[in-house]
């Protein structure tokens, strides 16, 4: 049971900082460098992000395992996929509003980003590819939630303090983002081996 | 085809390579931009594969734009895309199972490009075949010389090679440096900083290209 | 909205989901079994690499790691003239995937690696065949890995110690000692059976 | 929100406003006290250790002047931040790397460039950069060229010498051999150390001599250019950390709680170097007291955890670099709470 455990944290810990999606596996950049430009904005899609992710993991988890698998339509992952979030997207867009109207004001507009957002059809993608569990999908979810919040929050207070600094004309903007993630990405190289996959 | 038609053609074909590079100038699709460019071979069918796409789902909006009710053609367009990716997804598992292999994943995520969705409700779904075709293979091409030069400039820095691929299941590895120059470029780390270095480069281009026309303040 | 609108809504996406479907399925009717063959053909050429010439047959699968893997054995006009078995060893970063040919006497004539994520620059080294050449000729007692020059055991590649000692110590010397403990040991009498 | 506003502009701002004088005075005492570890690697590897040192300050100077001429700036490389990069980024490399065949000069060229330009240049220069700039060169070099970077040289002792054996470093032997081999290659523990406290040997060539090192660095702790917060709260953690989960059983290799050697680990590597400069450097670290010691704290744990689970032996250079990351953070939100409190207490007064 404790090693059962300990296989989740790791799966959680390798999805948010070893392999985390923006810094080695180079999705969801789009959003990545279009909302880290304010940490007020940064947290609320980190918030809204892995709530998502982690449903869409699931009921992709189901749909593929219990109903595409039978089928023999596993090939129609992609749609399915796309469909699921879209569906996700617009629920969760309908019940927030309805619930609380407070956080859609506050999260709502992330909502629409998202299902433009590749990670979010990278999480059910790899963990089909990889046969991850019920609960390993979950946890894969989570932790890759957590690692786009993670990278979306530090993205968001190093761009913060770059706002008076005098970058360079040719370099203003997003090539300066992508040199900063480089050196982020080059200083998380250190978490690399800390657990063999 | 009138002549004034064909100008457009021409213009419409550049506009995507040029004005609104999805890459260099408009920023979108970026993920595979560093994903798969750390051998030139991939970078290529990469954008091989997005120039497909693309451009056959702005011929298959355009053939449907007058059957396609205008309340639900959001999710049409979704299933037009997804199904042209599966499609090349299958092709190039079976044809080309070696870059399949390493950019697999990246395929099946053009669904999720921001351009793609964007061409088709902004062009193809109002315009005739051709012109929308021209579009998609403008776009295309765009995207495809992006990713040739990403990963030309960091297969050659960061290992000395350069994979040239010389039909499907072929290719030449012409080795220029036998050991690797700088490492790091065909690292996740160093893709970053050779789209950054290169995108400034193209924005320097730019500048210089702009100030030479305008007054200097 | 009318009842008229919604019926030519439904209609209109039911009839492109449709043929979308249709495409598609034809489509993976004739690309599914070429990139079946793709994964067999990849497979048979892994092998063919390790012991040219001859004719495989899969006798089983095994664990290591927690991963699955299989072990052939090799035919040359059917007389048994080896083994090629798959394991995993433990590396820096990660779980080395290789191939292992021994001959008869379950000594090492080749191996290879199938897939790694060992550190760029050192520890995949084991990918050159200067590294993976020393293997020729090691039965399971010379596998060890050494840091100074040898041609006796296993030399270690210098700074890669670990993911060398993944390959020879852990994915080779395991398994070896699982083909000499089920084939010589016991294992035999159910080859034999099959031959029958 | 005004309010919050106006504290972010003090955040990003004022650890930076200083006359050219004060930095320049800064960057040169700085490179004063780093001078007795400098010295003691010079003794142990020689003139390669000086030659690498020598080319890594002046290829950072030349490289900032080359990039401010370019950009059209007045070029300001006399004000000595370019000149303690070089000699930091310097002490941070093999003295190895001075070789011909394999050629391996350019590496400490092309880092010093990375580390000027592309880490503090492009960001704005001075006062703004995110990233320590030699550990960014350093990391680049590590990842560009990991064979050249990781031969390292046994301590000669000879000072003409150009041909050294190699050997590994002691935390090379700690992870792949253990503890126990450990002590068996410098003979007993006393003797190791010994060897780790006067820098006898093998590793980067300003890193080596512990005692050297804590020489310069009390000398700037005296001189009131650094504070005790994170040097004590990086050492202190990592100590920590290195005695609860360091021990292992030689047979198993399974973690035996309590039982490591916290002296080794705060000994060897670049612990020292690390705790007392790298991670102090002013800009690159929350400049908040509360916050310091976190970030002393973030860079003990993560260190550990890379040496003990991670994928390279020596994790101080990746621990600031992460930490370094999060320092904007750190500093926005400690802030944030102190103004929060104040604000509490004036409510309270109010009532």
């Amino acid at each position: 049971m404790e090693s059962e455990f300990i296989k989740y944290f790791e799966l959680i810990i390798s999805a948010s900082l070893i392999n985390n999606f923006v810094f080695t596996r180079f999705l969801g950049l789009c959003i990545f460098f279009g909302v880290s430009k304010k940490m007020e904005t940064a947290v609320g899609m980190s918030i809204t992000f892995t709530a998502v992710m982690m449903i869409s993991a699931a009921l992709s988890w189901v749909v593929f395992n219990k109903v595409m698998d039978p089928l023999g339509i596993t090939f129609l992952e992609i749609i399915v996929f796309i469909g699921i979030i879209a569906g996700i997207v617009q629920a969760s867009d309908t019940i927030m509003r309805k619930v609380s109207p407070g956080l859609y004001y506050k999260l709502g507009i992330y909502l629409a980003l998202i299902s433009t957002n590749c990670i979010i059809l990278a999480v059910p993608l790899v963990s089909v590819g990889e046969k991850y569990s019920f609960l390993q999908s979950l946890a894969f979810g989570l932790g890759s939630g957590l690692g786009f919040g993670l990278a979306l929050i530090i993205m968001a207070s190093i761009r913060e303090k770059l706002e008076l600094a005098d970058v360079p004309a040719a370099f203003k903007g997003l090539p300066m983002a992508f040199v900063i993630t480089g050196l982020i990405a080059l200083a998380f190289t250190g978490f690399s081996g800390l657990i063999t996959l | 085809m009138s002549s004034t038609s064909s100008i457009n053609l021409k213009d419409q074909f550049l506009n995507g390579i040029i004005k609104e590079n999805t890459i260099f100038k408009l920023a979108l699709s970026l993920c595979p931009s560093i994903a798969v460019t750390n051998n030139l071979k991939n970078g290529i069918f990469m954008g091989l594969a997005v120039l497909f796409v693309q451009t056959m789902v702005n011929i298959t909006i355009s053939l449907m734009r007058k059957i396609i009710q205008p309340k639900v053609r959001l999710p049409i367009f979704m299933l037009v895309i997804s199904g042209w990716v599966t499609i090349t997804q299958m092709l190039m598992a079976a044809f080309v199972p070696d870059v399949y292999a390493k950019v697999g994943l990246y395929i099946a995520l053009i669904v999720a490009f921001a351009s793609i969705l964007a061409r088709a409700e902004m062009f193809a779904s109002k315009n005739s075949i051709i012109p929308s075709m021209v579009d998609g293979l403008g776009m295309g091409v765009g995207f495809l010389f992006a990713l040739t030069v990403i990963s030309f400039f960091r297969e050659l820095v960061g290992k000395g090679t350069l994979t040239v691929p010389t039909g499907l299941s072929t290719q030449h590895v012409f080795t220029f440096i036998n050991t690797k120059p700088v490492l790091i470029m065909v690292l996740p780390a160093g893709g970053f900083l050779a789209v950054g270095i290169l995108m400034a480069l193209f924005n320097w281009i730019d500048i210089r290209y702009m100030k030479r026309g305008a007054v200097s303040h | 909205m009318t009842g008229k609108d919604i019926f030519k809504i439904t209609l209109n996406l039911v009839v492109v989901y449709l043929i979308g479907g249709f495409i598609l399925a034809f489509v993976y009717a004739n690309a599914s079994p070429k990139i079946f063959r793709n994964n067999e053909k990849a497979e048979q050429d892994a092998l063919k690499l390790l012991i040219p010439g001859a004719d495989f047959k899969k006798l089983g699968d095994w664990t290591i790691h927690d991963k699955h893997a299989k072990y052939f054995e090799a035919r040359k006009s059917g007389e048994t003239v080896g083994y090629i078995i798959q394991s995993f060893g433990k590396g820096y970063s990660s779980y080395i995937n290789t191939f292992i040919a021994v001959d008869k006497d379950f000594k090492v004539l080749k191996i290879n690696i199938l897939g790694h994520g060992e550190t760029p620059g050192l520890g995949d080294e084991i990918e050159t065949d200067t590294f993976k050449n020393q293997f020729a000729g090691k039965d399971i007692d010379h596998l060890k890995v050494l840091k100074t020059e040898t041609t006796e055991y296993i030399q270690a590649i210098s700074g890669a110690t670990i993911s060398t000692r993944a390959v020879s110590e852990d994915a080779v010397k395991n398994g070896v000692a699982f083909l000499i403990k089920t084939i010589r040991e016991g294992g035999n009498n159910n080859v034999q059976h099959q031959q029958h | 929100m005004e309010a919050t506003k106006k504290e972010q502009l003090i955040v990003s701002v004022s650890p930076h406003v200083r006359s050219d004088e004060t930095t320049s005075r800064i960057m040169w005492t700085v490179s004063i006290a780093l001078m007795p570890a400098m010295l003691a690697g010079v003794y142990f590897f020689g003139l390669k250790g000086l030659f690498i040192t020598a080319l890594c300050i002046i290829s950072c100077m030349a490289s900032e002047w080359w990039y401010l001429r370019m950009v059209g700036k007045k070029p300001v490389v006399g004000d000595g931040s370019a000149f303690l990069t070089g000699l930091l980024l310097g002490m941070n490399m093999p003295a190895s790397l001075w070789s011909f065949s394999p050629f391996t000069v350019h590496v400490p060229v092309i880092a010093s460039f990375v580390a000027m330009v592309i880490t503090k240049q492009l960001f704005g220069g001075l006062g703004f950069n995110v990233f320590n700039p030699a550990l960014i060169g350093r990391a680049f070099a590590l990842l560009s060229w990991p064979k050249a970077m990781t031969i390292w040289n046994e301590p000669a002792v000879a000072f003409f010498a150009m041909d050294a054996k190699t050997s590994a470093t002691p935390l090379g032997i700690l992870k792949e051999e253990g503890v126990a081999r450990l002590i068996e290659v410098f003979g007993d523990k006393m003797n190791l150390y010994v060897h780790l406290l006067t820098g006898n040997r093998a590793g980067s060539i300003g890193e080596v001599s512990a005692i050297a090192i804590l020489i310069g660095g009390l000398f700037l702790l005296y001189k009131k250019y650094i504070t005790w917060h994170i040097p004590v709260s990086f050492l202190a953690s990592a100590a920590v950390m290195a005695y609860v989960f360091g021990g292992k059983d030689p047979a198993t290799g399974k973690m035996i709680l309590m039982a490591g050697d916290p002296v080794i680990h705060l000994l060897s590597g670049g612990m020292m170097l690390g705790a007392w400069f790298m991670a102090t450097d002013y800009v690159t670290s929350p400049s908040v007291r509360n916050g310091q010691i976190l970030f002393g704290i973030g860079c003990g744990i993560l260190t550990m955890i890379i040496r003990l689970k991670g994928g390279f032996p020596e994790g101080v250079m990746f621990a600031i670099l992460i930490m370094n990351c999060f320092a904007p953070l750190i500093d926005r939100s400690f802030k944030a709470k102190v103004f929060g409190a104040v604000k509490q207490e004036k409510a309270k007064e109010n009532k």
